[in-house]
């Protein structure tokens, strides 16, 4: 009754689905564990990846992980699945498309080519047969560029997220944040604030607030405040200065819901934003974020493994011609992503399937207390990202998310990476860094935030 | 050589806000002193986590009321950490200490959660903030639980044929607060509730957080809506505005 | 009693020692668990550093980590240091000397100047405060050239060591291995065997077969067989082509002796090699491998923590002008580092220290099945010593040494680095390189292996 | 598309070695069977270290003679990989076990080491091998001993009198070859000795290692040479040669 099985050493392995053949070849994790379908051995893992890798890649247009009539996931990634471009890239299995990928005659343009042909289940199969150098390799090729305000994800440059959080949300303690940030040269890919309280009032003060700093220091980026999608719509109804549209999303119907998320909600609340015209050198959007393990937290994993599940959650973004899309990586707790080891695979695995799925991705570099890791753990994870050519990080004062308990980069750790790897920040950006003198910290950023009450 | 003295020209800045800013414009590494000082909560926070709670001293504090001690099935933290479930589930042994036991009214349980500094800190108080608003917690024992998550209120309540529960519980350490308790009503609990059929009142501690006092008066408005309404979770969240009441309050708006 | 001491919380931590202090500072490591000097809690650490913070480095000058009267290595660096340069430069004390080396405006080259002026335990004891980033920062300033036949360690290279072992040293099998390598372009920094036996006659038959290759392929690289110091001498005595003289060293005297080793062996050797003057872009002629754990495991560690002792290894690497010095990172087991976290911070810990003595710093990025520890974790381990500047690498087939049990870098990741990160060979080994035509794997390398009995 | 297949060109040249030869120019990541093929190897040698022995299958092998069950401080995996001091001193009950045991002449210590696939596979073969050329052995039990260290065969002889000892153990697994036992030989053991007084003859295996006969007759090459000597360890190792012999018979030479 196995569907797929393959021999190691004298030992035969069956595996009944391509939903347990993929949670057996996914590297270890701890909340696959929890659900279950983990690998039992690494022998098993590997026969896995050996059944993974002779896998033709027509399977996965015809066997759902999740069932086409039970999920608008799969429906919309089934749906909108490119023939035409599956057809023209050369890769019949998955081992093939690992090879593929990592051909030095294959360019990251060829790849972007081919990803509208890639279901989000083939590309993070194929990232099971990969090693972490091999995950660097092919997302170092695949240059991903989007712009509002500022662009962001040009090769050789890498953008930060300025993460003002606030536990009473207050304005002065936000722009105070602000401030600090900016002296560092943090904020080209958004200043983007999670609320602590979610009223419509409450972002629509916050949104404002950003806009008006935004002007007054004629910042070349985009604001955002981190409500739930249906609360950004209504904002735009209220005429609020909305530059981006947020948006938690997880890979299947059932943990969408839990998220109080329908994907018609997405595509109305895009062309809201769009209506606004408010973009100078571009028009991209929508900002998404996802994380491994938020549908088995919700119970609505249908036994699919957690990384295969992100991937479907990039899925849903690359619907939506995001501006920006991060993991948050570690941010849940060690029931998922165990330690150190997990979360620098976690890592480099959803950055990797992003970039060949052609999303503008960036990663939140963050841990929890419970979880076993530190801050060497994320200078090495920093440093691996931004040499696989991460689009952009996020940012907060001293590593230290006071309203979300967690620890993500600082803003210094900006000045470290861009000196040891010669990236830059988004090139309008850069521009108005340059304008802003030998020091930030300077006058005019100063007079800027005391005619908005903030003076120091 | 001394480490470059922070300029005291941002200190007015640095008063508006909890987080670690710096403002300083310079590529330089972070100072020496911050990078120990964040260590230091990094432990801080990280013993929290692995510390184990003294009860005795807790039960103590909790004299008059008794307590009964009880454990959920992940044993040890490291399977506690790992196997959210089993703290979702009393032992067999706890289970067994359950057997019989009938209680009029509302319950309190106090767990360690992810902080054991929060319940040694803040439990007994709570608890005994709120026995002077809501007598009737008086009636039975305070329900002590090891290695536990929030959902084991909803089997220990239900055994026991409790209205209600009040879940004392240890969030999560973050860097700069580690003792913050929390605190999750659930109306007839029964095993396998959603979350959304409780309502939370979070980051109570002394450090910028909710008072004591705030949150026993909070919890017990709550117990009184949800008698009214006969349910807790999102609908009477939806109908009292709390949420925005604490944000105001917090922000000393 | 106690010395040193620092308040954490609401408590006091006293360590009676400075070594007891250096102990309780490092980061978390099996060794000093093992040799039970570890910090007994993590606040304890915190302490510890900050004790450390504090401390004078003149200190250091005073109380020896082990005795002066007792041990060699300890005499050696208390005698070759040099006053002046420490009274240059203008950190007082170990705190800031940490803010000293990570200061944008100090440089490799001021870095350099300052290094005589600094023993091993005060690098080593900086080291202790510093994250991950802070030891790839300062590392990647520091650029330590030398040369013999190759030039090593010039800014926006790396080289590697081909490590062609063979558990019966046959030599056509090595000779096979050394063409798979040639191949790939591995070798630039030394074509290196690991004899399985020890003998002289052996040692030679295996060093004239390396210099007869070395000249029928014009190779600019150098040839070493890793035998003892004195098996050396006996061998140039001999009239033996030799390039280099290598040897395994530690941080005190007790262990070198386990190793056969008084520090005059060296000299004699070192002077034995330079009168052969075999050198042409330079006559640095020493090798030496060390590694965290090898004085412990002789019981030799005088209560000293292994991190230190390793940068006391390198105290007396520089005392020789080396061509190359490596640290063979996760060779003897997880009693030493017990995971990759362990293997990948010490791996840093030891480039970073030696590059601050003046060292020409390589690492065998490596593990062995019994440490938790995989491809993965090297794979990131070799990317962050790519940015942080490391002078070589070692390279074997397909990362398995089937001679010494054990795992290190591939061939073929060389590619993988040079394409991530931009980096490129030895100049010399370069223009070879290119000499070969398009596919080194064609006819002139081939035509050579003939000529020596090895055909295809 | 396929995986370009491996070029035959260069199959002399690979027979050449047991590495993992590639011969192919080109700037490609290696070949998947390679990868696949090397996390099987991964596996295996990981398994071969932390999988139990099935010590009674060893002890059938054994008959007709006895065994003697003991093991180390270490107690489980985890602690015998970090603590190699607990792995050579054996357990109190196991040295209750010996309280009053008295040998002749030598004895034969079975250890799991590194690897439970050797001694599994090979120890017993060895051991019978062994006593068909020392006969002195087949006097006093076998010794099996879990979570062991090669030194903790100097305390076993040692506590029973033994002349001397033959460890045979595990050694740790390569990627290649998992299952290599090591023989090192102890003349009048006891605690605390150093590896200088140990003869070593390793990487007893089916895959190109040393044959059991091959090792039998060097092991009772090297007994024989100690009764003469009076001790072991390098000294005996100087005069013999053993060390070229070895090298010399392997090569084929
Ligand atoms: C971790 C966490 C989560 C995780 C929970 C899953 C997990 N694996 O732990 C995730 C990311 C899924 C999450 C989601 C949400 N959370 Co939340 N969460 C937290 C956090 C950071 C720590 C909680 C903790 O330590 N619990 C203690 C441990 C021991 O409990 P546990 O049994 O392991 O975990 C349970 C609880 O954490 C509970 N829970 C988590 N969040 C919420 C929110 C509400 C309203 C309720 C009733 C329960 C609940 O769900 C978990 C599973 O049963 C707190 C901040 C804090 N300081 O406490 C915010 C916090 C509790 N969450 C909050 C909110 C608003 C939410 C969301 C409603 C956000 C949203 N807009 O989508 C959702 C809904 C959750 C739900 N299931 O109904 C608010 C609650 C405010 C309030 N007073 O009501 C807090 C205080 C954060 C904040 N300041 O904004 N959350
Ligand atoms: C690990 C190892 C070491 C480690 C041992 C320390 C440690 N923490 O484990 C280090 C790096 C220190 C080492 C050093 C040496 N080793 Co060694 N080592 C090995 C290796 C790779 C694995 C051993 C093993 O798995 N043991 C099993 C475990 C369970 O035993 P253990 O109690 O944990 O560890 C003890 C033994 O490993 C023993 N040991 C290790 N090497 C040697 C060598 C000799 C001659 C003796 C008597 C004992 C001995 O010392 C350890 C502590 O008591 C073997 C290769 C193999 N296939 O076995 C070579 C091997 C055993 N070593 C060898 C040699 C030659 C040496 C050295 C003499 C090298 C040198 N020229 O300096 C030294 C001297 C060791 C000594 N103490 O006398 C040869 C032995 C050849 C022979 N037949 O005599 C082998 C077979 C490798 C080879 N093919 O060249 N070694």
């Amino acid at each position: 009754m196995a569907t797929y099985k393959a021999t190691v050493g004298k030992e035969t392995f069956g595996f009944p689905t391509l939903a347990a053949l993929l949670a057996a070849a996914t590297p270890e994790r701890s909340g696959d564990h929890l659900a279950g379908i983990a690998a039992l051995s690494e022998q098993q893992r590997v026969a896995a990846r050996m059944a993974l890798a002779d896998l033709s890649l027509s399977v996965f247009l015809n066997e759902a992980v999740v069932a086409y009539a039970e999920c608008e996931v799969t429906r919309l990634i089934l749906d909108t699945h490119d023939q035409t471009a599956f057809a023209a890239q050369p890769a019949r299995n998955v081992g093939d498309l690992r090879n593929w990928l990592l051909d030095p005659a294959v360019s990251g343009g060829d790849i972007l080519a081919a990803s509208p042909g890639l279901t989000p289940e083939m590309v993070a199969a194929v990232s099971k047969l990969m090693r972490n150098q091999d995950l660097i390799r092919v997302a170092h090729k695949i240059e991903v560029v989007t712009a509002f305000r500022s662009t962001i994800g040009r090769r050789g440059t890498m953008a930060t997220r300025l993460q003002p959080n606030h536990p009473a949300d207050d304005l002065a303690g936000i722009a105070a944040v602000i401030l600090d940030g900016l002296m560092r040269g943090a904020g080209d890919a958004v200043i983007g604030i999670n609320p602590a309280s979610d009223s419509i009032a409450n972002c629509i003060r916050l949104v404002e607030m950003l806009d008006d700093l935004r002007e007054k220091l004629a910042l070349p980026t985009q604001s955002c405040v981190l409500t739930h999608v249906t609360s950004t719509i209504d904002m735009i109804a209220a005429g609020a200065p909305v530059d981006l549209v947020f948006q938690s999303i997880a890979g299947t119907e059932k943990a969408n819901e839990g998220f109080g998320l329908r994907l018609a909600d997405l595509a109305e609340a895009q062309e809201a934003a769009l209506s606004l015209g408010r973009g100078t050198a571009g028009q991209d959007v929508m900002y998404f974020e996802t994380g491994q393990g938020s549908a088995l937290s919700a119970n609505a994993h249908s036994g699919v493994d957690q990384q295969t599940l992100e991937a479907r959650a990039q899925g849903v973004a690359r619907a939506f011609r995001p501006l920006l899309v991060n993991t948050v990586v570690g941010f849940i707790g060690p029931e998922y992503l165990f330690d150190a080891k997990q979360i620098i695979r976690a890592g480099l695995e959803d950055h990797f399937t992003g970039k060949v799925l052609g999303l503008p991705m960036g990663v939140d570099v963050c841990y929890t207390n419970h979880a076993e890791a530190d801050q060497d753990d994320m200078d090495s994870l920093s440093v691996l990202l931004a040499v696989a050519g991460v689009n952009f990080v996020i940012t907060v004062p001293g590593s230290d998310d006071i309203m979300l308990g967690y620890q993500s980069l600082a803003f210094e750790d900006i000045a470290f990476l861009r000196e040891t790897t010669g990236l830059r920040p988004a090139p309008e950006f850069e521009a108005w860094l340059a304008n802003q003198g030998p020091s930030v910290g300077a006058q005019p950023l100063l007079a800027a935030f005391e005619r908005i009450g903030v003076s120091a | 050589m001394k480490e470059p003295t922070r300029s005291t020209r941002f200190d007015k800045l640095r008063r508006l806000t909890p987080s670690r800013v710096r403002f300083d414009a310079s590529d330089h590494a972070p100072g020496l002193d911050a990078v120990l000082d964040f260590q230091a909560s990094h432990a801080r926070a990280r013993d929290a986590i692995h510390r184990s709670v003294d009860w005795d001293s807790i039960i103590a504090d909790l004299a008059p009321h008794t307590a009964l001690r009880l454990e959920s099935k992940a044993g040890e933290r490291k399977t506690y950490l790992s196997r959210p479930d089993f703290g979702r589930e009393l032992s067999d042994r706890s289970l067994l200490a359950l057997d019989g036991m009938r209680v009029e009214g509302p319950v309190v349980v106090l767990a360690d959660g992810l902080s054991s500094f929060a319940v040694q800190s803040h439990g007994a108080a709570l608890f005994q903030a709120l026995t002077a608003l809501i007598p009737e917690l008086g009636n039975a024992p305070v329900f002590l639980v090891e290695q536990a998550r929030v959902a084991i209120a909803d089997q220990i309540g239900a055994s026991v044929g409790a209205t209600a529960t009040f879940m004392l519980i240890g969030e999560r350490p973050g860097l700069s607060v580690s003792d913050s308790l929390g605190a999750y009503f659930t109306w007839a609990p029964d095993p396998g509730l959603q979350d959304s059929r409780r309502n939370c009142v979070s980051n109570i501690h002394a450090n910028d957080g909710l008072s004591i006092r705030d949150a026993a008066a909070r919890l017990a408005w709550v117990w009184q809506e949800a008698r009214k309404l006969g349910t807790s979770g999102v609908t009477l969240k939806d109908m009292s505005g709390m949420q925005k009441a604490i944000a105001s309050e917090r922000s000393g708006e």
